[in-house]
């Protein structure tokens, strides 16, 4: 290939559609959140130009993990629960590829919270969308850990009896925690520009969104939908700026600088008004594949090399 | 009273407190069983390896087993604190550790008598045993002593009492630290063994030490031979054919692990778990130096996953676990069948069930490595019967599970994870390694699931392929990775599976790697051919043939496929 | 035109509006399998489970299976959208849902061809099919439509175009939702039912809702019963005896639930999974009245690990989950086994391996339940072979885990699990329920493992129980429940397992629960019975006979005790 | 038995000698801090006569999760990493019985973290003490995820690469937390005084304790061992009172109120010098056995009733 057609290439390349980045037609139920975060994924796959070829979603099992499969990407599409650790193997492996992971609150918050836990610590660099509906979907509606206190589902028919986890406040506790931000998706705009923010954060970031579903819990956020004054939006120089257009709408604003990990703390705590934007960032803290010289080159001598030297340790040569 | 028999060439200050030479009777012997014992931290370790290195630089067969107690720090003289080494050698190869032993060594009575209790002793063996316990200041002790000695005696075994804390208390300050090497002397005239590559081994293991460390111990070495040329009535010979080729002298995990390295794997995810865990260890010590990485996974589920990530991405990684680990793992693995990840796991199986005996082999795990995983999950087993086996089961193992998209299972156990046993220097090749991961353009229309009618297989398409975008799936799922809600479709791709398995089997010749002495892995000879395992917990007494083993599935679809 | 056959009695509104009477063609049957499909929410569900409890109540025997659209809401019109039920009738005791359909009623033409293209019709089928399609304003459904229908026709069905809709029209404003009783009323014209037991049905199943809803349901029925009566030139009589006990008509995931409630249990751990969740979501509901307690877990390991914590304070915990969720567990049943802690597990297998097809029925998971936890670690395994079994093997288990310390897995699996089939009324039995938790002092000297030496059982102490006191573990003990180093006292304590499985398997008359009409638990027959099924992810075909298996291991110490 | 002797009986049993609490003989190495802990638990069983019959320790799988062989209690010693929810099943079960849980660092928070964050949520009265001695001791010396980066061990034999993380911040970060403390092996009065208040508080108390590993990690604690200044004690009204021959010592004293949950985050992030005492304790969390209704006595009638009620709505009565 001339320079110049690599050139060119380079730009096609560059340049992709939102068509690109669509795969299945996507079967989730009518007004479910999910969709809109499949949207706002695509669109920052185009404007980011990610080359489809290199980039992986990976998820669990839910709803939510069906994700994968509407994407013209690469998708692995795993188990329940393990769809941290399956993407941490990709990305030590493979540290040039873009990784993403969509995970339930079941899936990610239940099943796979050890996961969890040491995902942040490992602190990879690499996208996590949790899918927050505050149930669990798939398997047709029981409570999950977020489902807050009184949530009547098949294994709760009286009501939930536990006050709701946090996802943003464990996050928040574990060391090595390097971006945590939190969406919802029924305002679009913050949600891409956070999505964006995360992507562009070179290491673990974490982004909570929460997503309706209203096949099962049809009234969760419809206080939220319909009141947006309880709607905190985090703002910041270093955070998200809000458009004037959603100013309007979304007046209750609350300046919080991304590097305070105490105050980040507390904002996370408040459940009403439900705070969305980056709650916390720290650029650096060291990601693990950089820390494990991950995605060197390495060649037969260099094995060949090795072998001998341990080899000849425990030689016993001829006479 | 002097030593008469002149010591060998180089023995330059020979010990002479020995009290009478005795008339020897010299036996020729097919092989022997040894032992040697004492407390951790007291050195019969170290002593039994050395044996056996000379031995096997000798040009005898050699297989050394770990006596090691299941807690950290046993209290002395205790009954379950024997550490120490089993050392068999012999005329020929030598496959395991035998049954019971011909000759033990103990440092005090009581770490002799767990070894009796539980019925490692030959009826009438030779005993050689430590005597300072005998005038010990506490009455209790010397009465353990002596009590123990009597009963011993009464029950026919041929007890030497061995004034080994005297004897090296000239040579060295503290005596507890030197007498494993009096040992060696012993042990070498024993065995009528050569002592210039008794010393050679000293200066090896000493190596990093001063030259004076070197000579205090050669000394001991020295001394312990003289004693027993002295002493003792008896002197074996275990014909030696001297090996022409070099040598490896390593433990059964240590074979795992420089098979990892030298089949090309990079990426190797663990949990700690006894006995596989020295295999990380090592491999954490190496790998890196090859360009490979040891991941210590939170757990053994997510260990697995991370392996199975790595794998996806066009390379075959390995898992290392044992028994309650794979357990953890079955999950993951029935995930990797389904959609044709390849991947390499090793078990070192231990005592089970559940946490068992952790540190005592059993071979209890075939069935659970077969069928496991919930549904049919069709894996390769293999399960290495020699050291040997152990590091070139990892390459094989690398590419049966690259050529044919599966998941191989090498099954070992405690008792190959901490036996030596010397076999021939392993001359690398590139062959052993993967091709480099395809970054091509996957052509137009390829499906990633786009299984062969006759072989079951299809290509993978990794990240970074233009072209080749699909979603994998735990999911049943058609020739596209679409999820698949018919079950006709899943009947297509279990028969595809199932038929890689049998492919896997049909071409063992081709996967298989060359080995020196122009062997193809061999004892691929078919199903539950299961090794036999002496009463539970005990040592494997039949180590052959080596097995590949594909497991059968339950259905009578796989029966109509054959 | 005038329909001339006049209605059953109390038909008070007879409809006329049907344009032909035909001549009939009455035959007799042994059984029949009929299908009932619409898109999800037309009420498809309703109509054939009605059907089938209308058919019981008759006499007839009755198996029902859901038709469950693998998505949570599939788009309307697709072929993978089936909802619905199959149904299938008998003269006699009926064990299954049978392989093809003889009759296929279908809401729309796309819903239809997914059955069909599963092969799940009969060839030559009859087929009645809403015509509403035909001539729907949109010209590619209506294209549909037309091709569907030719289509059928052309391969040999016996296709009946329906005016549902039409007909429905005048009776109720959203005719979607009323086509199901119309199709209810035309299958009791079909299989000469008695409409007054349908009338009865219609009353129960709107009964909380006002006697417009049931009056309107009522003529839809009738309307139905007319239409069939005036178009259809066959009619069908599936001779019945009519049951002189009391049935009870629920699927095998109630029954599963019942049982639990029944046996005395108390506790029940779980973790969410397709298809055995709906066992957990009704014992969710109607288990607190009886005392007891389902607790959802965070994940399957620790459902296990919870009911296991439950049951060491003297009871019988039981966790229910699906294949994926099973091969979590298998670490944590070891323990139970080593620890001689009793427990039930119910496994509803569904089509794997991996994530496989969840709501597709499989049984593939007995050899994973057989030897799926690492090291010999010995079950009882029973698997149900009707929904009367599921309610009775969990009173069987309990008593089982109980006597013999044992972990007890019951294979069900999705077919049974949301098959409906009626059996006799269960009469509860104090019997069924464990004696209360022993908190007695312990007599001095006895031993937490006193190993009965011909059946292996020892008495349980538990917390609470003065003079009792001792630690229970995971790794091998002896008879004071004290770590065993040695490999000979776990192999006594394996033994002692191994042969309290057997105890378990020669007792079974003590053990067994009293049922109706003297059986005993059935199929008791031995080990590897396992029941067959039909390619994979297939209905089973056969049901017979239940089997109590208790898994033969490797080792040749079991063979020795046998 | 007449009431007398009933009384005298009961005067007895509440009675008891540390010998009473005394199993096997410990196996640990010497100078292992589980020593010291062990020594502090059957000082607590005495000193609030425990009925040993009526006292479950329950452990997972490590060196620290051998202690429940060293009681003569009643003692449960499972699999590694499951300790909590079986101890959670035993609760459930047997709201009456005293429930101990001893875990290790690995055993608690890398193979068990997914159980640990449940815990927390379910808030059962129990009594969870962490034995943190940053390292895998049973399987002789793994990083474990709280060992300081840069620790050499067999799996990071050029020192280990992830920040420790803390076991502390991570439990005040879930909803529901309800006692949280730390202790140290060394100071053996504080560690008792702190045990027994995590005994007393009805919920899920967790204390960490720092113990040294002399066999693997020598001198891990010795700086804080050897200079109590770098010691930081915490101390309240409603907290612990630290007595005036240990203030002598520790003189590094912060008054800190249990209730701040905050201010709790903020002293839990403190590595050096290390806080010792009560961090935060919310006495009104309700715990999971209470909202369950669990240990009621049921009767075979109410047995009978429920599936009769059940039955009614699914039989088919002969006409
Ligand atoms: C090991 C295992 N356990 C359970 C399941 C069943 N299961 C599938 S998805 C799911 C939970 C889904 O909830 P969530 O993660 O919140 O995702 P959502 O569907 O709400 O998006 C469960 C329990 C499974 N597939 N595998
Ligand atoms: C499933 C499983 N994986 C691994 C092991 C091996 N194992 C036993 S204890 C242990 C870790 C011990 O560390 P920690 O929990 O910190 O306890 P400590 O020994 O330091 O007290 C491991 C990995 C096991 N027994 N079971
Ligand atoms: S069930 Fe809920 S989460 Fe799942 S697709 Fe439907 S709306 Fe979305
Ligand atoms: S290894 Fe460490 S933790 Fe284990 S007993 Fe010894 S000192 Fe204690
Ligand atoms: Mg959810
Ligand atoms: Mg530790």
């Amino acid at each position: 290939m001339s320079a110049a057609t690599l050139c060119l290439h380079h730009f096609a390349e560059e340049n992709y559609a939102l068509e690109d980045y669509q795969g299945g037609v996507p079967r989730w139920c009518k007004g479910c959140g999910d969709n809109a975060i499949l949207a706002a994924i695509q669109r920052l796959c185009r404007d980011e130009s990610l080359r489809p070829e290199k980039t992986v979603f990976v998820s669990g099992i839910g709803c939510s993990s069906r994700l994968p499969h509407y994407m013209r990407t690469y998708g692995f599409h795993g188990i329940h629960g393990r769809a941290l650790p399956i993407a941490e193997g990709i990305k030590l492996a493979r540290p040039d590829l873009h990784v993403f992971v969509n995970t339930g609150d079941g899936d990610c918050c239940s099943i796979g919270a050890a996961h969890w836990i040491h995902a942040i610590r490992y602190n990879m660099n690499m996208t996590v969308l949790l899918h927050d509906n505050h149930i669990y979907g798939l398997t047709k509606k029981q409570a999950s850990p977020t489902s807050p206190v009184g949530t009547r589902s098949n294994t709760t028919p009286r009501g939930s009896y536990l006050d709701a986890l946090s996802p943003l406040t464990v996050t928040l506790g574990v060391q090595n925690v390097s971006f945590v931000a939190q969406a919802v998706d029924w305002i679009p705009e913050s949600l891409f520009q956070i999505l964006t923010a995360a992507y562009r954060h070179r290491g673990f970031s974490f982004v909570r969104i929460l997503q309706r579903c209203p096949e099962f819990v049809g009234n969760m956020f419809e206080p939220w939908v319909h009141d947006p004054q309880r709607m905190l939006m985090l703002t910041h120089a270093d955070g998200i700026r809000v458009s004037p257009a959603l100013q309007k709408i979304y007046r209750n604003q609350l300046p919080h600088d991304p590097a305070d990990i105490n105050r980040a703390r507390e904002i996370a705590s408040s459940e009403d008004p439900i705070p969305v934007g980056i709650l916390y960032r720290n650029p650096e803290v060291p990601c693990y594949e950089d820390l494990r010289g991950a995605g060197k080159l390495r060649t037969a001598d260099q094995v060949r090399g090795a072998l001998d030297a341990e080899l000849d340790k425990f030689t016993v040569w001829p006479q | 009273m002097n030593a008469v028999t002149p010591l060998p060439a180089r023995a330059s200050a020979a010990r002479t407190g020995s009290t009478a030479t005795v008339a020897k009777h010299l036996q020729t012997l097919d092989q022997h069983v040894i032992e040697i014992m004492s407390d951790s931290g007291e050195g019969a370790q170290k002593c039994g390896q050395s044996f056996g290195s000379i031995a096997a630089r000798t040009g005898n067969g050699v297989w050394t087993v770990e006596i090691i107690p299941a807690e950290i720090q046993p209290p002395a003289r205790s009954v379950a604190g024997a550490s120490g080494n089993r050392i068999r050698i012999g005329s020929h190869q030598i496959t395991n550790g035998g049954d019971e032993a011909d000759i033990a060594v103990a440092f005090n009575e009581q770490v002799l008598l767990g070894r009796v209790n539980a019925g490692e002793l030959k009826a009438g063996c030779i005993v050689l045993l430590e005597n300072m316990w005998a005038e010990h200041e506490d009455a209790k002790i010397a009465g353990q002593y002596a009590e123990t000695r009597d009963r011993l005696v009464a029950e026919g075994y041929r007890v030497y009492e061995v004034p080994m804390e005297r004897e090296c208390r000239s040579l060295v300050p503290d005596p507890r630290k030197g007498k494993n090497m009096f040992v060696l002397g012993m042990l070498c005239n024993i065995y009528s063994l050569d002592m210039d590559l008794a010393r050679d081994q000293i200066a090896f293991i000493f190596g990093k030490k001063d030259a004076k460390v070197i000579s205090s111990n050669v000394a001991l070495l020295e001394a312990g031979w003289q004693w027993a040329e002295s002493n003792l009535d008896f002197k074996y010979r275990v014909p030696a054919v001297k090996a022409t080729v070099p040598q490896v002298v390593i433990n059964g995990n240590t074979a795992v692990a420089l098979g990892v390295l030298a089949s090309g794997m990079d990426i190797c995810a663990m949990y700690p778990i006894t006995p596989a865990t020295s295999a990380s260890h090592y491999l954490s010590d190496v790998f890196e130096r090859a360009g490979g990485i040891v991941h210590q996974a939170e757990d053994e589920i997510a260990a697995c996953a991370f392996a199975i990530g790595a794998s996806y991405t066009g390379r075959v990684a390995v898992t290392i676990t044992s028994g309650p680990g794979y357990s953890l793992k079955q999950e993951g693995l029935g995930l990797a069948v389904m959609a044709e990840i390849p991947l390499v796991v090793v078990n070192v199986q231990r005592g089970g069930p559940s946490t068992g005996q952790p540190t005592k082999v059993e071979q209890g795990d075939l069935l659970t490595v077969m069928f496991g995983s919930h549904g049919d999950a069709p894996k390769v087993v293999m399960a290495p019967g020699t050291i040997e086996d152990c590091f070139y089961s990892m390459i094989t193992a690398r590419r049966l599970a690259e050529t044919f998209n599966m998941v191989v299972v090498v099954l070992s156990d405690a008792s190959l994870a901490t036996a030596q046993q010397p076999f021939p220097r392993p001359q690398f090749s590139t062959e052993w390694l993967a091709p480099p991961v395809d970054q091509n353009p996957v052509p137009d229309g390829a499906k990633p699931y786009d299984w062969d009618p006759v072989t079951g297989l299809s290509r993978r398409f990794v990240p970074g392929q233009p072209n080749g975008m699909h979603t994998l799936t735990g999911l049943a799922h058609d020739r596209n990775s679409r999820v698949a809600y018919d079950p006709e479709i899943n009947e297509q791709g279990m028969r595809a599976q199932h038929e890689a398995r049998h492919a896997a089997e049909d071409s063992h010749a081709a996967a298989s790697v060359r080995r020196p002495r122009g062997r193809t892995a061999r004892g691929w000879l078919g199903r539950h051919q299961g090794r036999h395992r002496r009463g539970r917990g005990a040592t494997a007494r039949r180590r052959s043939p080596r097995l590949l083993h594909a497991p059968d599935v339950p259905a009578t679809d796989a029966a109509r496929h054959r």
